[in-house]
């Protein structure tokens, strides 16, 4: 197997003085998707916020070999980490051309062509206010403000949440698209659309790892599942109307 | 009819002043919630600045008067620049921190500017078409309105055209909106932080030199008067909010004129108009959140 | 303060109250010496102009006692309650101004007019306090600003109430003899320093009644108050009305002392250099304030009188003009001051004195987090 | 019925920006009970919340306390009609002592808490409940910490004992076990079972399912801004819809 294109190694991170992250060490390859899995509050949003710099955070990030837990936001973005936070936050004074465009790093733009093959809805609305769209539009553009540059591997927190089921199969779609490309570490509640990406899962419990393994050996174990994840079947498949 | 025509061209272009000065200071606001008191001093600089260079170019000529505002606004943008480089960085996000160095500076450079040119007013010569009249509507309207009311508009269209247009302004944008998600897309918004305090300086600057020509003379506490009035009208306009500082601005300086005119109350009915919006709107026009 | 409690629950109130009887000894300890410094000849060449016992240095002195006064009032207002406020000066002014237009216009003993004085400038405070408090934070700041402006210009205007530039002296009709002229100078010291420590307690006792813990709550966490079934605004009020009135009662005293009050005590620059104060001697802390009172007088007045000296008058113009103007100075200080001693001189203090105690900047990087 | 229900919640609804966040959402839940609120992130559970406390006002809809209609109340007079509330992280005056949180908090509900006159720990009914409510949730020995130094689990613990010292009637839970260690969810879930014991009416919005079903009488489903299912839990985890919209397929 192939050097994995990020470390992290005894994480730790810190919100308003209060432990988030309690030394966290997970590796994700350099292929396909990693779900970060876990109860809600146990810090999966935080550890990626961690490793992006977005809070106060100790502890060893290496992307492909390189060490960028010194570095400021920015820096690690511009290093090739692309990043779709939870609740998408577009910017919805803007358009939907404005939010990519905001997005595009330069010669690393290389994702445009593929933007407009996943997404057909968002170049017809290129000109409409991020604001004024859906949820599941609104997080395309957040989706394809990450898939827009070339990069060397993507945090994607949460995708599906609050979606229509259609729309989350579309999404789900989209990143599996994306994966072939550039390695993801997903944050996901619908174990379905973890089913359908991960290849490997990482478990976290009060800020720590407590499992770590091929996605199916834990979906497979109803037991492992509601011992780990707290529930007793599968919660977050979100079915029914909007 | 006339005194009404005049008592309006002439708040438009006191508005047009208070915009000068207000626009950066809610755009300041806006990206960076720093309230920015030095603002004043931007303005009275550019204005000393815009002084001295027309006066060694010999005053009164049309040359002299436009290289005094290039030249006041350059100065302005430079200074706020600075400001924001060497002060207001070191304590990024020290919201409180922030104001009370700018607190600092205002009181350390208007103690400076009256060493330098003392404390007496120091009365500026402008071109003579400046001192005429036009006749408007039966108003006889002194020219500098028009001036004023130009550069403002000027102004306004232009800092509309850079946020819509250029890539800081886009930067801009989107960081009055959800400033850390501009970082998480991999910009160092603290760029942008600069060019805002330069856009805002340069308009200052700028509105000083021509504020010198609306009042007749500079003086140190040129910009320390103007501020409070800027300050009132952000907030009436909404934090933040730039076509809320425009109305805003041309609203206060509007009602002050005629307010002055009538009863001579200008500045207290300006405070009165202030006590209404917060009771009714705390927000301020186009404000998008109650500040907390 | 009345029964003993327990070790634990003692402990658990340092945070606020401070241990409980030793600010209060300070005061006594502190009270004591300036009070008898009258009586004495003690001379710091270099911070005081003269001898203590010289009206030129009591006067002086009783200016520091007056502002220290004011800085607590302000104190209570944002170290306490956390309300950014730019327009304090204005009960200052109101005090000030409300009691040279009583003694002047009415044949008020100066007492009753000090009284009267200091009611018209609460019952404002609470005019305006009700609206400004519509806005928190940076608006609020600017919207007290706007008030003070307006009251500043409302003197400066209004020469036939007010004295307009020229100021307002003091008409010594109905005061009495004992406050009259220089040679009484320190009589009025005198009073300036039971004035001072009348503020004093009453911020003591404030901060340490219910509603001052209230106020401080509602600093840290304000919608946790409402959910608590109380109303942040009232204590807020509260806490504005008691701030003005103590500012009222001190800018009657600075009228006695000073023989009058000229605009510049209504101005914005006023009030900032009032904000000055309490950061150099530090945000929260009740004897910073009193220090940075006195380091803030002392400093303005040795700058003044060495901005005047041959030494600066000879100097190349690029050093002269600066060294010239003391608020320049002031400013730069403060400027030093906000950038690398946060926390002010007690701040500083604290520091050096203890390291295990969680630091002011600490908490507030926690506050602004949650 | 002779005694009204102790909340009760009639076509709420709530907008805003376009999205309607709560849409037509009614039940209402009896003196006493307790009702686990379940659905997925971004189901609409903590705006529930925010409407039933007045941090957000309905757009429309019904929201009556104990018989009273409080839809458009202010947050400071629900509270003082007997409504308590936790929030999702902590919510604490972190530079006051435990022992000052929780007095605070019971002079809110005794009185005098804007006495100029009083000071805080004089006489005091507030500082008895204070100590004693301590002490229930276990936190008596931290009584002289501050708050902002406490472990997790203890900050919760300490709103746990804030809300019980404020003495409200309907008590509104909003994740009360997210962040807390494994191994001291049991604990909390016995501090909570002993506050709904004491007579109090409790809504709760957990994600621990286990400790949820095991705790509550009730349980209603939330997704997408409207309530999918209310009853039993029993009930509930059978009844297809919700079996189909949140629990999912079996894995």
């Amino acid at each position: 197997m192939s050097a994995p294109v990020l470390v992290v190694e005894g994480l730790s991170a810190r919100i308003a003085g209060q432990q988030v992250v309690e030394d966290v060490s997970f590796e994700v390859p350099a292929r396909g998707v990693t779900a970060l899995l876990g109860r809600n509050g146990v810090g999966k949003t935080s550890t990626i916020r961690a490793v992006l710099g977005l809070i106060e955070r100790r502890g060893l990030v290496e992307l492909a070999g390189e060490r960028i837990d010194a570095l400021p936001t920015h820096r690690i973005v511009q290093r090739g980490v692309g990043y779709v936070p939870e609740d998408r936050e577009v910017f919805g004074g803007l358009t939907v051309a404005e939010n990519l465009r905001l997005a595009e790093r330069g010669s690393d733009a290389t994702g445009r062509e593929l933007v407009r093959e996943l997404f057909p809805d968002l170049v017809e609305r290129q000109a409409q206010s991020a604001g004024s769209l859906s949820g599941g539009q609104q997080q395309m553009v957040s989706i394809a403000r990450a898939l827009i540059n070339r990069n060397a591997v993507l945090l994607v927190d949460e995708p599906t949440k609050g979606l229509a089921p259609l729309i989350v199969k579309d999404v789900a779609d989209a990143l599996a698209r994306a994966a072939e490309a550039v390695p993801i570490l997903l944050v996901e509640q619908n174990l379905q659309v973890v089913r359908q990406l991960a290849e490997t899962v990482v478990v976290l419990e009060s800020g720590r790892v407590v499992h770590r393994g091929p996605a199916a050996e834990l979906l497979d174990d109803p037991d492992a599942t509601t011992r780990l994840l707290g529930v007793h079947a599968e919660p977050g498949a979100e079915e029914g109307e909007r | 009819m006339s005194t009404i025509v005049l008592l309006l061209v002439t708040g438009l272009g006191l508005g047009a002043l208070y915009f000068l000065v207000a626009s950066g200071l809610s755009l300041i606001y806006g990206l960076m919630g720093v309230l920015n008191f030095a603002h004043g001093s931007f303005l009275t600089l550019g204005a000393f600045a815009g002084f001295e260079l027309a006066r060694r170019l010999g005053g009164d000529s049309w040359p002299a008067l436009i290289a005094s505002l290039v030249l006041g606004s350059a100065v302005g943008a430079l200074a706020a620049a600075l400001t924001e480089l060497l002060l207001i960085r070191r304590l990024y996000e020290r919201h409180i921190e922030q104001v009370l160095v700018t607190v600092g500076l205002s009181l350390a450079t208007v103690a400076l500017f009256e060493g330098i040119w003392g404390t007496d007013p120091i009365y500026v010569s402008a071109p003579a078409w400046f001192g005429q009249t036009t006749e408007l509507l039966g108003a006889r309207i002194p020219n500098d309105r028009f001036v004023l009311i130009g550069v403002a508009a000027l102004v306004l269209l232009g800092i509309v055209a850079f946020l819509r247009f250029t890539r800081y302004g886009l930067i801009i944008r989107a960081g009055v909106e959800n400033r850390p998600m501009v970082t998480a897309l991999g910009i160092d918004v603290r760029r942008a932080f600069t060019v805002v305090f330069a856009i805002g300086g340069a308009a200052a600057g700028l509105g000083g030199v021509l504020a010198s020509h609306y009042f007749g003379y500079v003086s140190a506490q040129l910009g320390g008067s103007l501020l409070i009035f800027a300050f009132i009208v952000t907030v009436i306009g909404g934090l933040g909010s730039l076509s809320g500082a425009a109305i805003a601005s041309v609203v206060v300086a509007v009602l002050q004129q005629f307010a002055n005119f009538y009863w001579g109350v200008g500045d207290l009915v300006v405070v009165l108009l202030l006590a209404g919006v917060l009771l009714l709107r705390p927000a301020g026009i186009l404000g998008k959140k109650v500040h907390a | 303060m009345t029964d003993a409690p327990a070790p634990a629950r003692r402990a658990g109130w340092i945070r606020i109250t401070r241990a409980g009887w030793f600010p209060l000894a300070l005061a006594v300890v502190f009270g004591a010496v300036a009070a008898v410094l009258p009586l004495l000849a003690i001379e710091i060449p270099g911070v005081l102009p003269g001898p203590t016992y010289l009206p030129g240095t009591l006067q002086l002195l009783a200016l520091c006692l007056i502002f220290a006064a004011l800085a607590l009032s302000y104190h209570l207002l944002f170290g306490t309650a956390g309300m950014l406020s730019f327009g304090h000066a204005l009960y200052f002014a109101l005090g000030a101004y409300g009691l040279g237009v009583l003694l002047q216009r009415t044949d008020l003993g100066l007492v009753p007019a000090i009284a009267i004085a200091v009611a018209i400038a609460t019952g404002i405070a609470l005019a305006l306090g009700a609206v400004s408090l519509r806005v928190a934070g940076i608006s609020f700041a600017m919207v007290t600003l706007a008030f003070a402006q307006a009251g500043s210009v409302l003197v400066r205007r209004n020469a036939w109430l007010t004295g307009g530039e020229e100021g307002l002296r003091l008409d010594t009709r109905n005061v009495p003899e004992f406050l009259i002229g220089v040679l009484n100078t320190r009589n009025v010291y005198w009073v300036a320093l039971v004035v001072l420590l009348a503020v004093f307690l009453v911020v003591v006792w404030f901060e340490r009644s219910r509603a001052g813990h209230v106020a401080v709550a509602s600093r840290e966490n304000e919608l946790r108050v409402r959910v608590l079934g109380l109303r942040p605004f009232t204590v807020k009020l509260l806490t504005f009305v008691i701030a003005s009135a103590l500012a009222a009662l001190t800018g009657t005293i600075y009228f006695v002392l000073q023989s009058g009050a000229t605009p510049r005590a209504t101005s914005a620059d006023f009030t900032l250099t009032l904000l000055v104060i309490v950061v150099l001697g530090g945000v929260g802390s009740r004897w910073g304030a009193v220090v940075g009172a006195f380091v803030y007088t002392l400093l303005d007045q040795r700058l003044t009188a060495f901005a005047a000296s041959d030494a600066v008058a000879g100097l190349p113009d690029a050093l002269r003009i600066p060294l010239s103007e003391p608020l320049f100075i002031l400013g730069t200080l403060f400027i030093l001051v906000v950038l690398f001693l946060p926390g002010g001189i007690a701040g500083t203090v604290r520091r050096a004195s203890s390291g295990r105690r969680v630091t002011r900047a600490a908490r507030e990087r926690l506050e602004e987090a949650e | 019925m002779s005694q009204p229900p102790a909340l009760d919640i009639r076509s709420l609804r709530y907008a805003i920006g376009g999205a309607t966040i709560i849409d037509d959402v009614t039940f209402s839940v009896a003196p006493g009970e307790m009702l686990g609120v379940i659905g997925p992130n971004g189901a609409g559970k903590t705006t529930l919340f925010n409407l039933i406390s007045g941090i957000a006002v309905a757009s429309s809809g019904t929201i009556t306390l104990d018989g009273a209609d409080v839809t458009s109340a202010p947050v400071h007079r629900r509270a003082r009609a007997g409504l308590g509330r936790t929030f999702q992280t902590s919510s604490l005056f972190p530079a006051l002592s435990v022992a000052e949180n929780v007095r605070l908090a019971a002079q809110a509900r005794l009185g005098g808490a804007l006495s100029v006159v009083r000071a805080p720990r004089d006489s005091d009914a507030a500082s008895g409940v204070a100590a004693e409510r301590l002490a229930e949730v276990g936190l008596a020995h931290h009584a002289a910490t501050t708050a902002g130094v406490l472990s997790h689990g203890d900050k919760r613990k300490l709103e746990i004992a804030m809300l019980l010292a404020a003495d409200p009637a309907v008590i509104l839970l909003d994740e009360p076990m997210a962040g807390v260690a494994s191994g001291d969810v049991a604990g909390l879930g016995q501090v909570i079972r002993d506050v709904h014991r004491a007579g109090r009416t409790v809504l709760m919005v957990e994600h621990h399912l286990d400790v949820l079903l095991g705790l509550v009488d009730r349980v209603a489903v939330m997704h997408h801004g409207r309530l999918l299912a209310i009853g039993e839990p029993s009930e509930v985890v059978a009844d297809p819809a919700v079996q189909a919209a949140y629990l999912g397929e079996a894995v």
